[in-house]
Formats: C-alpha cells, structure tokens, sequence
C-alpha cells in the first residue's frame, strides 16, 4: 500500500506536468494567434463594413477602403506563413526555448545557455537538431535529473547525470542518433557520443579540425 | 487580338475558386474554360475542354495537385501547370519540379501578377514564387 | 528494489508523457489552428481584391464580394476570440484541431474538412460541439477506421465506418448526444441520428429549411 501510494502521487504528479505544459503551450500559441490576427481582423472588419456602405455613394473611398482590406489581409497571411514555418522550422534559438519547457515539463533542472552569440552561422540549424534530438533522448531514456547544454564556436554538447550510454540498449526503431549522425556529417563535422563529466549521457558535434 | 488562353482552374475551397475565376476572367486575353473542386476530377475535365493551362491547388480532396499535374503531364502533354498554395510545406516545391509543373505561387499573389504568371507558363516560361522557394 | 524499479518506471513514463504532450501540442494543433486561419484569410485577400476591380464597372457584385469579405472576417474573427480565450469555449477551428490530434491518437484515418469557410456565423459554435461529441464517440464506440467531417451552409456530419448505432447500446449515464440535441434545438436546428454512407455511425445537425 506504501507502493500504491507511490504510484498514485507519481501518476498525479506526472498529470499535473503533462497538463501544465500543454498549457504553457496553449498560451503561447493563443498569444501568437491573438497577436498576428486578432488586430487585423477587427480592422479588416470595420473596414469592409464600411466599404459595403460607400460602395454605391462614393465609389473612390470605397475602393480606397477595400483596398486597404486587402492589403491588410494579405500582410496577416504572410505573418500567419511565417508562424506556421516557425512550428517547423528549427533554429538553435526555437530550440533552446521549446528545451527548457520540456525540461522544465519533465522535473529535470536544466542548465542551457543564456546567449548564442558564439555559435557561427553554419552550426545554428545544426545546434537546433542536437538540442531538440539529445534533450527529447534525455527525458526519454537517461533517468537525469541534470541536462546541460553547452556551445563553443567549434563544439556543441547535450549532456546529462544520468545512467548514460548502455550497450546494446538502443530499442529496434531508434533512428534519432542516426539520422543526426547524417545531419551532421553531410554538414562537415563528427557526431561524438560517449560518457559525460556529470557522470551520464553525452552527446557532441565537434568542428573536423578539432578532432 | 489572338484568341485567349484557355485555362482550368483547380481549387476545392470553393470561395477561393469563384474569386480566382472571376478575377482571371477580367483579363481580356484570359478565359476561364473549368472549375474543379476535387484534384481526381482535374484530367477527365481537361479531356473535356482542352485548356492550354491548369491553374492547380495542391491541397485538394481525391488527388493532391502536384499528384495531378503528374497524371496531366502523362496523359495531356499540351497542358502546361501552374501550381498554387496557401502554404508552402517542406517538399512541395522538389515534388512538384519533379512532376512537371511550370510554376508555383502563393494564392493570394495579386491578380495582375497572377495573371502575368498564367501568361509566362502559356508561353512556356517558369515561374517560381520565391518565398515559396525559401518555405520549400 | 521493486517499489524503486516502479518508480523509476513511472517517472519515464512521466517524462515521456510530457515530453510528448508538448511535442504533439505544438505540432498539431497550433499548426492546424494556424492553417485554418491561412485559409479563411487567402479568402479574405482574393475577394477583396476582387471587390475592388469589380467596385467600377459592377457596384452590385462589388458590394456581393464586399458583404462576403464582411461575414468572412467577422466569422474568423469570432474564431480567434473563442481560440484565445483560453481554450474554455468551443469553436469549430480549435474542435477541428483537436479531432485531428485525437484521430490520430487513436489510430483512426481522419477526412477533415481544411476550411471553413462555408459555415455561416451562427452554426460554427454548434458545428464545434458536435465535432467535440461525435469525434470522442466514434474514439469511444465505434470500432472504426476512418472518421470523416463535412460542413456545407446547412448541414454539418461526423460520419465513420464502424459498427453503426446499436439499438438498446447506449450505457445507462449516457448524455453527449442527449445534451448535444438540447443545444442543437436551442438553436434552431435538427439533430439526425443514423447510419453514415460509410457503413458506420452518421451524426447530422441540419437546419431546418432542409428536412
Ligand atoms: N541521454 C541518454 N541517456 C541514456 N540513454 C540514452 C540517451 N540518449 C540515447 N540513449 C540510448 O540510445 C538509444 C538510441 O537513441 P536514439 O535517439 O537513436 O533512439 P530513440 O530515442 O530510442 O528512438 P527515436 O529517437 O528514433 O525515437 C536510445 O534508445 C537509448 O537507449
Ligand atoms: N460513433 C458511434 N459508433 C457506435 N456507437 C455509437 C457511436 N456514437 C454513439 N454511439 C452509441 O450511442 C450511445 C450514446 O452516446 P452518448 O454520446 O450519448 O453517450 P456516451 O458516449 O456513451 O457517454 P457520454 O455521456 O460520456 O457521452 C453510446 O453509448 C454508444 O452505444
Ligand atoms: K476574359
Ligand atoms: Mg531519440
Ligand atoms: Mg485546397
Ligand atoms: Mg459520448
């Protein structure tokens, strides 16, 4: 009964996180979604209201107007273009960001830089991949209660304090570390695993020159 | 003046379909000869009234666009395509290279510019949307 | 050790489940909320623009195409409203969304509509509702493969494949088609209760002109 209790206050901890962090989810895309369109739509509104009023007593202002609708309307769509984009599109920044929910969603203390200032243009898309595919592999597989992520101009590491790399533990379908270890290669540098200095999981990509 | 481009129009947001239509039909040397809702009814209509351009959407109940300018593109070689999407999502633009398109815009390109696009593909020239190339 | 090996077990579950929640949240439903919008605002654009090369030669059917942009932009609107506002009231963007989602969860081929431009303003609430009920009934009762949602002017279905409506099946606390009947009336409107061309359950609203 002593376990019981355990399992329950687990599963109820475990509710509370999932719901917490679709939540913050929720927020943040009912921000984006309240910032691009909700302005924009109420102005496209008034002034088709009043296009439909001008058209027949004053043809000129009611073009005027309904070409302010469009252009409106077509400025809103590239911004809604832009969103969608970003839902996909991955960037070291984006990345970084969504780590820290997921982290923060999964009880595990994270220690992520503040800046990404050093990072040279070529390795940012590839820094967004390592961080979303070694921090989506630490929730999911290390038992941490650490995760760290550090970036040089010539290295960048996922790295975790927990049960670290086992042999032979890699499910039949994993394909996450080898579809990085291609991202990166055909980008020119070396995908590295190994044991961290915390004591767990590490995860690398290092410049060739470095090696 | 020449006889006018035939043109097919594709599109199953019927809304979108019936502004299009109406906008390219305002150019003179442009007549609007079909409107589909549906990308499997798109090769039988052609069949039906020999356009010289297929104006496609991509996302379409039945077939998809670019799955439709493929089919066109085997069955009536004569049909030059011009693809439209609200969204350019990963892989759209590669596929639809591959499947012979002449052209790919956003839908919400202005009329005019659409219209200039339609006649470029009439005359057998390419033309590529580049935030659709940079979304791509 | 067991209770440990049980913890443990259920913190990667809690993880896991997070982690995805997350991932599954922003993927899906911001993305599906985000291209629902596009369209509606690609409508807007187009017939603005064509209201206004109309608004010369042909004010009638400029002022048509302008009262169109008009119900357009004030219907998306009302969506925007409903989706941020915390996600408490039901719309039929975000009930579209989530159907996806729990569709997909479930294992079952979602045919969704990708607009909705053609449900006029007063049915779009109605139309979120019995996405919501309909779509959690096919996950919950009908043995189904396929789930298919369609909306015109005066009609809005959830149709699937499976078993169909049993008679003397309904479990005694039953209320989703009972309180979704009540709504559908308050409204003015038909709630049909049948068998779907797919062969399984069909869950019609229909206005009342077409009965
Ligand atoms: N941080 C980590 N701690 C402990 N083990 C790990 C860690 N990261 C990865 N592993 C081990 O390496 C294996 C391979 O990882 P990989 O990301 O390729 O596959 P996966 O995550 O299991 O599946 P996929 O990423 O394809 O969904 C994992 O199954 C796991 O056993
Ligand atoms: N898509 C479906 N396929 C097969 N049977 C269905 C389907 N939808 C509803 N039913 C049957 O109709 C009954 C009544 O549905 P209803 O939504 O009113 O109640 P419920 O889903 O059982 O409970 P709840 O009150 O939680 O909604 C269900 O119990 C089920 O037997
Ligand atoms: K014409
Ligand atoms: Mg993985
Ligand atoms: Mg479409
Ligand atoms: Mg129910």
């Amino acid at each position: 009964s002593r376990q019981i209790a355990t399992v329950n206050e687990l599963r109820a901890t475990q509710h509370r996180m999932a719901a917490l962090a679709v939540e913050e989810e929720r927020g943040r895309v009912a921000r984006d979604i309240h910032d691009i369109l909700g302005h924009s739509l109420t102005v496209i509104t008034v002034k088709a209201e009043l296009a439909g009023r001008l058209v027949e007593r004053d043809a000129i202002r009611a073009k005027a107007e309904i070409n302010d609708v469009e252009q409106l309307s077509r400025a809103a769509l590239t911004d809604v273009r832009a969103t969608v984009a970003g839902y996909r599109d991955v960037n070291v920044v984006s990345e970084l960001a969504n780590a820290r929910a997921v982290l923060e969603a999964a009880g595990i203390t994270a220690d992520l830089p503040t800046t990404t200032d050093t990072l040279p243009a070529e390795y940012r898309e590839l820094a967004g991949w390592i961080i979303r595919e070694g921090v989506t592999n630490v929730v999911r597989h290390s038992g941490a209660t650490l995760c760290r992520v550090r970036m040089s101009p010539d290295m960048i590491e996922v790295a975790d304090d927990g049960t670290g790399p086992q042999s032979g533990s890699a499910h039949c379908h994993a394909n996450g570390l080898d579809g990085l270890r291609e991202r990166v290669e055909a980008a020119g540098a070396l995908l590295r695993i190994g044991t961290s200095d915390l004591g767990g999981f590490s995860l690398q990509i290092r410049s060739k020159g470095l090696t | 003046m020449t006889t006018p481009i035939r043109l097919l129009l594709a599109d199953d947001q019927a809304l979108v379909r019936g502004a299009m239509a109406a906008l390219l039909g305002l150019e003179p040397d442009i007549e609007v000869v079909a409107e589909v809702g549906r990308g499997d009814e798109i090769v039988e209509a052609a069949q039906r009234t020999s356009p010289d351009i297929a104006v496609l959407d991509v996302e379409m109940p039945g077939m998809d666009g670019i799955a439709a300018a493929a089919a066109l593109a085997e069955r009536l070689p004569g049909v030059r395509t011009l693809m439209v999407t609200t969204f350019g999502r990963p892989g759209y633009l590669r596929r639809a290279m591959r499947a012979g398109v002449s052209g790919f815009v956003v839908k919400d390109t202005p009329a005019r510019e659409l219209a200039e696009a339609v006649r470029k593909v009439a005359a057998g020239l390419r033309v590529v949307d580049p935030t659709l190339a940079a979304e791509s």
